[in-house]
């Protein structure tokens, strides 16, 4: 059965208990991305202390893969700079699209490699990257907003 | 019908998955696998006949276009209709859109008046539909003024008639044979009648019906109907638009180029009768002749055979998954005026989880919107699980699908 | 190249015509014929791989992903592009109409402004052009309320650049890279200068000049191109449109339906990101690998090899047909930017019973207009015999056509 | 050889003396014809006296068979009632759609018989019929008119 390899007991760990779900006030910049072939969707706030990423939170409508990637990705990128928390989500992207020939650096990623496994079924790694999307593009409206008002 | 005769014609219901699991595919509804007479009227078409069809004054040149024409026919009786009332297209969307953009070339088309929509008027479709009989809608509207409305559909699935009135500014009502998701038939011959008495078109999505169950597109009163190769046995990138006579030969181009046309000057051109006129470009010809295979294949059997068989299988889905606790059928949960395709909900489990513990297994199903996403928004769900059969598939194939979502409950511990 | 080997691919060209005669197969302008290697990889994928692509999350629908975007990025490959920038069509008339309607469609839809076209913009063409690229330009004028204007063509069959000029007004310039009848080449790089300097965007009708020679659509500097598989060894069903990323990515979309959307309600949908948003409902995609499979036949001959060797064909033609008193070539009557299609009259024999003659021995060509009406008028005639060359064909079978042109004078009397 | 059961000697000679071909005045109706594959045109006028068809004549712009072909319908229905050409046309399309394997009768059709290896090549097909097309839809024109000032 390769279904383990897949979802590693630290994947159904956090979707069972996914690290900053619920989404929060105050913050700073929101994102709602769509996973168009299945419908899943994900909405996503970030918080900025300065340059750290103070918060992060959401809510998933997804499968247990993009709520356990959602839940990973909160513990990864708190407490980091803007520029840290992206060269994470380039390492998690960069192992998730890598059809699991990607060796992934567990000091970067920490729980994240876990989802190594995932990068094995194509049709799954959108799943895991909802999330980081989200992220992404929340980051860009911060900074967005910032230009527009300086 | 012998079932393992028919199963040995299909190479790839031999093939394993996931470390040597059996394959079992229950995901036709998506598209179907082909048996190897579709397989090998291609090849011999195209190692014997293969030239350009109604282009060419030479031997193969006819021979190619005598195959493709009598394609065209056997097709055309499969389903009721006269060959010269069958458009080859590439796929059932590309159908869909061939009325929507004929309805706004109209104007100014003579004879095309009553395809000429404007703002005021209506055009009809149902909660239930296909992105592929919605989407074309959405976009006609949009470049016409016209304004889109729908049936809703009720909580058991069906369509809920009373939902909306028709009127006379109803010009097109459009709506699936049988829904892709919940397997449900709709009642055609009602929603001919109603269409029929403020005046409007019908167009039929028969994508799920014509490769299931008999169906007569002449007796079923329907304007236009369309159907896709890929979903019956046949090959992909072949789909039919059906059209009564009299519209095809009223109705303006769509697709123009070669083939297509009557007189060409470069000041402007006028245009060959149907079927032609909406054949433009070189056709899908091997595909043609392909379908004509797979057609041939499913008369052999019997049409009505292919839907006793599925619906046994349907039947034996619908009762194996409702067994089990924690799993919702979203459709009809009986086999009244249904086809074979079910789909379920397993509460605590996402639809992609179930599918992927499946896979795992080697069972084969679809999971997500299955491009019916107002669909799920009408039953607040993001995603489904749906196993569709075809003729080839069993019940112990339904059995391994049943035991799969049970394993699924198990894996994710909500069992 | 080994043109014995290579034949030996093609099982059509041992078969026999007409009580016996070798087949002389010289229409490959119209459709090509398929190297076995085509016809196995399709079937291998449909044996094998089988399944609903972008759609499905099981083994098979992974896989047959997989070999459709392989394809696509194969097929890129051998023409200069990235995979994101071809389009899958059911044929290049398909590809032309999809950026004709895509312009019309463009009214209203964000950041498409570019392609918007309203009374007093033109479209350029050519007076040589296949239907294909005319007359869906003739029918987005009369959409728009744009006007089509054309560049003539010399006596010689060649541009005649100074007919027109080009415009601030001019949105579009559409032409062929070589002509399906006179076997001219374009001035490609002196007609994208002249759209540049205007402003104007290009696109190339490149179904005569990928299957026969190299060319690299990036470097060419056109903002679309189409193409056709059937032409190139490739199944039918299946074209390509190449477009600039840019220039997709602000494109609306033309088909609508399933797999090309990003989110879809009742009221209203939005798209996905190309290619996928031009790529409505279910792909060809056994077609698609065929195509990868005929593109990576020709890259291993290698199309400078293709292409000297049709040209050796071409001039043997040309210099053959030429010697026979009262035959005249219609186009280039040299191999200077020239491709291998050779029209031609025979005074006092109609192209038909021309084409008669020749096909009762053996030897398929094609006669008629073409697909290029207006050409024809402008050289005054209704109709001409045309022979066109692929890569199996020998020098022994353009001897076959010689001698069949002088056996047509004498049956007629005319010799 | 199955040029000859084709192109037979009838044929041939109409093609090189066309009966009918030149325009002539006055007439009662014209119509013109073409055909879309090739290019081929046709322009034929008739006239009637009464109920009988008394002059045929056209111009065409085509290949020997096309050609033949109106010269040997000029033959067949000058002199006839309408209702009798039209019956000879029927029988004519009837045999040139007939893919060879309609027998031909030789007392209704004359030379026209001899069109009977036409209905073997499908692509001619059209060529054979192309005159008889304009000659139906000139007679249709002249009920029109008729029916118009009756
Ligand atoms: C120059 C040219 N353009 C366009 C086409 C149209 O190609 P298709 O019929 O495959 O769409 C052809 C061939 O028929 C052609 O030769
Ligand atoms: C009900 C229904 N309509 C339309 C379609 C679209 O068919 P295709 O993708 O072959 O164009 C499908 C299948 O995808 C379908 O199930």
């Amino acid at each position: 059965m390769q279904l383990e390899q897949m979802y590693q007991e630290i994947i159904l760990d956090h979707y069972r208990t996914p690290h900053g779900a619920g989404l929060k006030d105050p913050f700073d910049a929101e994102s709602m991305q769509i996973n168009p072939t299945c419908g899943d969707e994900i909405t996503l706030r970030v918080k900025l202390d300065g340059d750290t990423v103070s918060e992060v939170s959401h809510e998933t409508l997804g499968c247990s893969i993009s709520q356990a990637s959602a839940s990973v990705l909160t513990d990864l990128v708190v407490g980091r700079s803007v520029a840290e928390s992206l060269r994470i989500l380039a390492a998690f992207q960069e192992m998730a699209q890598g059809r699991g020939k990607v060796e992934p650096d567990e000091d970067v990623l920490g729980d994240g490699v876990a989802f190594a496994g995932v990068a094995k079924y194509p049709a799954r790694v959108k799943c895991a990257l909802l999330g980081w999307m989200a992220f992404k593009d929340a980051v860009v409206r911060v900074n967005d907003a910032k230009e527009a008002t300086a | 019908m012998d079932l393992q005769k028919v199963r040995a014609d299909f190479p790839i219901l031999s093939r394993t998955v996931r470390e040597g699991k059996p394959l079992v595919y229950l995901d036709s509804g998506a598209t179907s696998q082909h048996p190897r007479q579709v397989v090998e009227a291609e090849r011999a078409f195209l190692e014997q006949h293969n030239a350009a069809v109604h282009r060419g004054a030479h031997q193969l040149s006819e021979e190619a276009t005598d195959a493709y024409e009598s394609a065209r026919a056997r097709i055309a009786a499969f389903v009721g209709a006269l060959p010269e009332q069958l458009v080859f297209t590439k796929n059932a969307t590309e159908g869909i859109n061939l009325v929507a953009y004929a309805m706004s070339n109209a104007t100014g088309f003579d004879g095309a008046e009553r395809f000429v929509l404007g703002p005021g008027d209506e055009i009809v479709v149902t909660e239930l539909e296909h992105h592929a009989n919605l989407v074309p809608w959405q976009e006609l509207c949009r470049r016409t003024g016209a304004t889109l409305r729908w049936y809703s559909i009720t909580d058991e699935g069906r369509l809920d008639l009373d939902s909306i009135e028709l009127s006379e500014r109803t010009k097109l009502v459009a709506f699936a044979h049988q829904s892709n998701v919940l397997g449900t038939i709709l009642p055609v011959a009602e929603l001919v009648r109603r269409a029929r008495a403020v005046g409007a078109l019908v167009l039929l999505d028969a994508c799920q019906s014509v490769p299931h169950m008999p169906v007569d597109l002449t007796a079923a009163g329907v304007d236009f109907a369309v159907f896709s190769g890929h979903k019956m046995l046949g090959p992909t990138g072949i789909g039919v638009l059906y059209g009564r006579t009299e519209l095809l030969e009223a109705m303006p181009p769509f697709l123009t180029g070669g083939s297509m046309i009557e007189l060409v000057r470069m000041e402007g051109t006028t245009y060959a009768p149907p079927p032609q006129r909406f054949e433009a470009g070189t056709p899908m010809s091997s595909q043609a002749i392909g379908l004509a295979a797979a057609v041939d294949y499913l008369g052999a059997i019997g049409m009505d055979a292919v839907y006793a068989h599925e619906m046994e299988l349907a039947a034996a889905a619908i009762e194996g998954l409702s067994a089990i606790p924690g799993v919702r059928i979203i459709g009809p949960a009986t086999t009244e005026d249904r086809g074979g395709a079910v789909a379920f909900v397993v509460d605590g489990v996402h639809a992609h989880d179930v599918g992927q513990v499946l896979d795992d297994r080697g069972v084969a199903i679809r999971v997500g919107h299955h491009c019916a996403w107002p669909l799920h928004r009408r039953f607040g769900v993001a995603a489904t699980a749906r196993a569709s059969f075809a003729v080839y598939n069993t019940v112990d194939e339904v059995a391994a699908l049943v035991e799969g979502v049970k394993a699924a409950r198990e894996f994710f511990k909500v069992a």
